[in-house]
């Protein structure tokens, strides 16, 4: 966490880089076609998860979406947990019964994730009211995509939320697409800011792969909520390199234009940021170094992943129903 | 056994307060599981619109608010994503009671039941659970019409991960309340309108009743009833008027459709051979469906003759009074089907 | 309809006495027991359903809520169509399938009740849906109170509806409370229109006790849909004297202060035109003569009503599907 | 019989196809069904999260957007809202087509469709009826996990005044929705995603499969499979198997399971003595329990032996390839299910 007025730029690197090689691991080894998980990928997106994580405490709440991995990375999950998962290993982070679509780290803050596209804004809301009632001072954060803020649960969220004061902090990554349905198709203008605006609560817009502008956005709004003033809002705009699922883009199948991701890879975040730190004398060797050792380690967390024993069958039944009465 | 009796009159009320024992309405128990909740689990707190309001849902929370303050907590018309807020407090271990004043609220917030609340813990891999009760009430009469008074608990039979209480005395109200709260799973609770104001004993102190243990509400040998919520009573009745006709009839309550008690049902049907099932819900795909299902898995030889359901008809409720009058089947109709099954 | 820019008052004052007295009558019978539907009745809001209803054709489409009954006359319905099905009568506007909350008229664009809250807001969507779809030309007018646009229904009616420029009016009725619970209890602020605002429709807010008042905002948001520029909002403050269900007042059971109740029957929207009318000339004689003449007709409505006889068992049955196929 | 056949390989396609039966995949059929409706119908639209891009729905509507315009409708992602819109544009004569991806998003909108879908028809005393279709599509694997496999058809069993189909061919995919479309009541339609690509006899024109009712697959004296979408070939194949140990395996598809065409089932369980149920879906309360109590009330004494479901456990879908393969059952559960009927 920052503890300074300075943006901690080396350390948003890191784990810009964490996000997106953690990924391109992924889609290096997905055409083997062992990880059975359908995984919806984050990349381009990083500069939002790292941007605001950098905030927050392991012991404050986060909740994610299908778009979980950079979230969970952010908040500090370890790798192996991750892809062990999505291996369906018994050493995922959830013995392989949520695959990459629910994971949850209840020790970093993250409690479960949902699918269901809207289903976990409440679930922010729902931490950050037992924070208030217990006066335990944590903050939740809630990632959500633009298409999320079009279920009914995103207004009874927000509605609640302001209504209560309560210390949670709304991301929305606008990302301009639902699966491959432009958010022109689903809303009646590009700004998701603007239907938050009612609830009277902190609201901005930021460049979402501008990690410094996300970065200090986010601080603006933790102050905020930490403060004891209610809730925030923060529309991230960005833009997602890979197809809705998988590892694909998705102009080879005709899902958008190409044109327009060259266009967004030129604003790639991570590049953005390593051009930015050229000028203060970034090497670009030592960077490539760093890398090869952030990928040494990826891989050895695959490999020891995918070598994992799978769940006993037994396991499934067994957790249906936890066991012990209060 | 005070503590499985159905009280049908006042004379069953004043015997046993007479024999010293303690009676309340199941309003008044249900209030008082409340009262013990929240005074001994900081953790627990109720939500719900109109929770803290002049009227306490029906008597059930009144004046709670006054005692626990924001413990007691009213909340804006928004099922679902209220849902979702007390399924993630619950997944922090806390202990929410969410109450709707009707069950027929609860399809609103069907995606948080059925897709989160039930699945968290699986889907967590057993790090997660949800210790959430949900209450919720089955109306009646007045007009209530199509969706003021749907019996909705057999609409979550299938799906797997809650449990499903439907108390049907003052005793099991407050008693499995209890046994919800300190259960770590989410369980659906109904409660029926009708059985407000009905008295039965009830111990001042602390006691659970188990989620998913049926009992014999009465002895028979010739036909079993299995009967839940506000038909217990009415299955009570035709009991008792059935044996003044010679025959004897054995009335399960099962109290909880999930899980649902099977060994009970099983031994019962296995002295009876006849098989009469009682619900507060329309008539296909209930507890009964299941129950029966459940029976022709494991001994199909023990029916020596059909089994009969007695329950709403597959009819959405009309308003007309005419028409909740023959919509709603009562103790003649139970008596009828026990008829009816003996008569093979 | 009004053809001129003259508001046309006197049309408004019968229409508001109409809803008044209807209700008045119901308030008379109630305790007879007979009527057994759960009443919510609006006296106090007739301002609301009268100004807005004046500019609808039978043609238009109109969505109401539990707390029907206004909205259905000032729509046309005939009284003994209402009282009937109140009464469970065969002879009902519903054959006594639906009793108060839930009337049906659709010669007059009224396709079905919803008495679950927040759950006829999409409907008033749908019906303008298939308008843009037709190019029919008729508008739809949907009310609700303020309780209900904390639904998720609210906000995904009001995005989808901005998002395809719908002919759809929405009215949120703001009385201030859902049952016994105030507004300040379940939102951020006082204002639902704060709410509405983020979807960039045409949206004003209006004395609900004013009908002229009602009546021009109503005029100025059809004018603007049937212009083709899209949906429009209306806030509508109000109060209902009324318990939230049946014909006793709320103060009686603790539910709100009496004295919040007396300062609003100071603002009673029938007196407050009767008061502007007099200045004009109106005779208090001469419209309690009109009321009287009313008020027979309603007695022979009820007294109709209430002598039908009731709906055959077998229609329940009958009903549940519809047979014949397209 | 061509059109009630249930072609297991390509051979079987290939016999057809040489006897000059026209194939098609079952996805085909879908999309062909949409053209004919769209075509046909002006009040016909098709509305749904990416029904208009550029995967149609894994085809199912693939390039109907460009011929249709704007009746080819994609929607924001507000399953309540959207189903509400869809239900009130029906109750003014047009006619919808709802598409969920996945059956799993249905409980969103449950609201929509238990509380006033099933019910219009009947509170507006008949004035007004709701003809809408609501498909949504069954995943299953590659870690589909939790959210992304539920076979929810019986969630809306106990709801009065739905219908509730769920084609296993192509030909019943197209003829039923043809049907489904017409009907003036509200439908539900399930698809199973790994029906998709089988390919089996599809007339050209327009023709109706009715709602309702069952269609005997495979005749057979020893016992009666009763089996509904993905499930009915693997019911087949298991059948076909079993032939070779000279078991005879009457294989019954429902085709819907509300309304349940009781008479074809109760008259092949008079013939074998013997009943075993399969479904896309958890065990507990499903269309399996309804037709089994069905049968409990109409004739407990035809059966000579236990009742089988062979149907997902009572258990969210896990993710992992292990557990899933543990998860689903399969042809030889089926097997084992009917040897079992026939042990005692
Ligand atoms: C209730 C529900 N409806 C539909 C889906 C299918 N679905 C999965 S992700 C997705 C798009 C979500 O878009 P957005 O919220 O913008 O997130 P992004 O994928 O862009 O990160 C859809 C429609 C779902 N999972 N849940
Ligand atoms: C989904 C749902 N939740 C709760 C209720 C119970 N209920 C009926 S009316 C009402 C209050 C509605 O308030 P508002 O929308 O402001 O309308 P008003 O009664 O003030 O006219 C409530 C909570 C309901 N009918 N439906
Ligand atoms: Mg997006
Ligand atoms: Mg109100």
């Amino acid at each position: 966490m920052a503890k300074t007025n300075a943006i901690p730029l080396d350390e948003l690197l890191d784990a810009m880089t964490l996000l997106r090689r953690f990924e391109e691991k992924i889609v290096e080894v997905y055409p083997q076609q062992e990880m059975k998980t359908p995984v919806h990928l984050y990349i381009g997106q990083e500069a939002i998860a790292a941007g605001v994580c950098a905030h927050l405490a392991p012991t404050d709440y986060l909740v994610t979406t299908h778009r979980s991995h950079a979230h969970c990375l952010a908040k500090g999950a370890e790798p192996e947990r991750l892809y062990a998962e999505f291996y369906g290993r018994v050493t995922g982070c959830c013995k392989g019964m949520g695959g990459s679509m629910h994971p949850a780290f209840p020790e970093l803050g993250i409690t479960g994730t949902s699918a269901i596209v809207g289903g976990g804004i409440p679930h922010g809301v729902g931490t950050a009211l037992a924070s208030k009632l217990r006066g335990d001072g944590r903050v939740s954060a809630v990632f959500f995509g633009d298409g999320a803020s079009e279920e009914g649960t995103f207004h009874e969220s927000l509605n609640f939320a302001a209504l209560k004061s309560l210390p949670v902090l709304f991301i929305c990554e606008n990302n301009g697409y639902a699966t491959v349905s432009p958010l022109a198709a689903r809303q009646p203008d590009a700004d998701v800011a603007h239907r938050a605006a009612g609830y009277g609560i902190f609201t901005e817009q930021v460049d979402g792969n501008d990690v410094a502008a996300v970065y200090e956005s986010a601080k603006r709004a933790l102050a905020h909520i930490r403060r004891g003033k209610g809730p925030a809002f923060i529309e991230a705009k960005t833009y997602r390199w890979k197809g809705h699922v998988g590892p694909e883009e998705d102009w080879t199948r005709g899902g958008r234009p190409k044109a327009e991701l060259d266009e967004w890879k030129k604003r790639c975040p991570i590049e953005l940021l390593l051009t930015q730190l050229e000028k203060s004398g970034l090497d670009r060797a030592e960077y490539a170094a760093k890398v090869a050792r952030l990928d040494a380690m990826l891989d050895a967390a695959i490999e020891s992943a995918r070598s994992a024993p799978m769940p006993p069958v037994e396991q499934m039944e067994r957790l249906l129903f936890r066991q012990e009465t209060h | 056994m005070p503590w499985t009796s159905v009280c049908l009159n006042d004379e069953d009320v004043c015997c046993l307060e007479e024999s010293g024992h303690r009676c309340l309405t199941y309003v008044q128990a249900l209030r008082e599981a409340h009262d013990m909740i929240l005074a001994s689990d900081p953790e627990a707190f109720v939500i719900g619109e109109g929770v803290d309001d002049a009227g306490g849902v029906f008597g059930s929370t009144l004046g709670l608010a006054e005692t626990y303050g924001e413990r007691v907590m009213d909340m804006p018309i928004a099922e679902n994503g209220l849902t979702g807020v007390a399924i993630a407090a619950a997944s922090v271990g806390m202990r929410p009671i969410l109450v709707h004043m009707r069950a027929d609220f609860l399809p609103m917030s069907m995606d948080q039941i059925v897709n989160h609340a039930a699945k968290w813990h699986s889907m967590t891999g057993g790090q997660v659970s949800i210790p959430l009760v949900i209450r919720s009430i089955i109306g009646r009469g007045w007009g209530s019409a199509a969706q003021h008074s749907q019996g909705l608990h057999s609409l979550f039979l299938s799906v797997p991960g809650l449990k499903i209480a439907l108390p049907a005395t003052p005793y099991d109200a407050k008693g499995m309340l209890l046994a919800a709260h300190a259960d770590p799973n989410p369980v659906l609770y109904f409660e029926h309108r009708w059985l407000y104001g009905a008295k039965g004993p009830v111990p001042a102190g602390h006691y659970t009743v188990p989620l998913g243990q049926a009992v014999v509400r009465r002895s028979g040998a010739d036909a079993t009833v299995v009967a839940v919520s506000h038909a217990v009573p009415q299955a009570m009745q035709a009991a008792a008027a059935l044996k003044d006709d010679g025959i004897g009839v054995e009335v399960i309550d099962p109290r909880a459709i999930a899980p649902l008690d099977m060994d009970t049902i099983l031994a019962s049907v296995a002295k009876t051979g006849r098989l009469v099932i009682c619900d507060v819900a329309c008539r296909t795909a209930g507890y009964g469906a299941e129950l029966t299902c459940r029976l022709a898995e494991a001994a199909p030889q023990l029916l020596k003759a059909p089994v009969r359901r007695v329950s709403f008809p597959d009819l959405p409720t009309p308003a007309s009074p005419a028409l909740e009058a023959a919509y709603y089947p009562g103790v003649e109709d139970i008596k009828r089907a026990v008829r009816q099954t003996l008569a093979k």
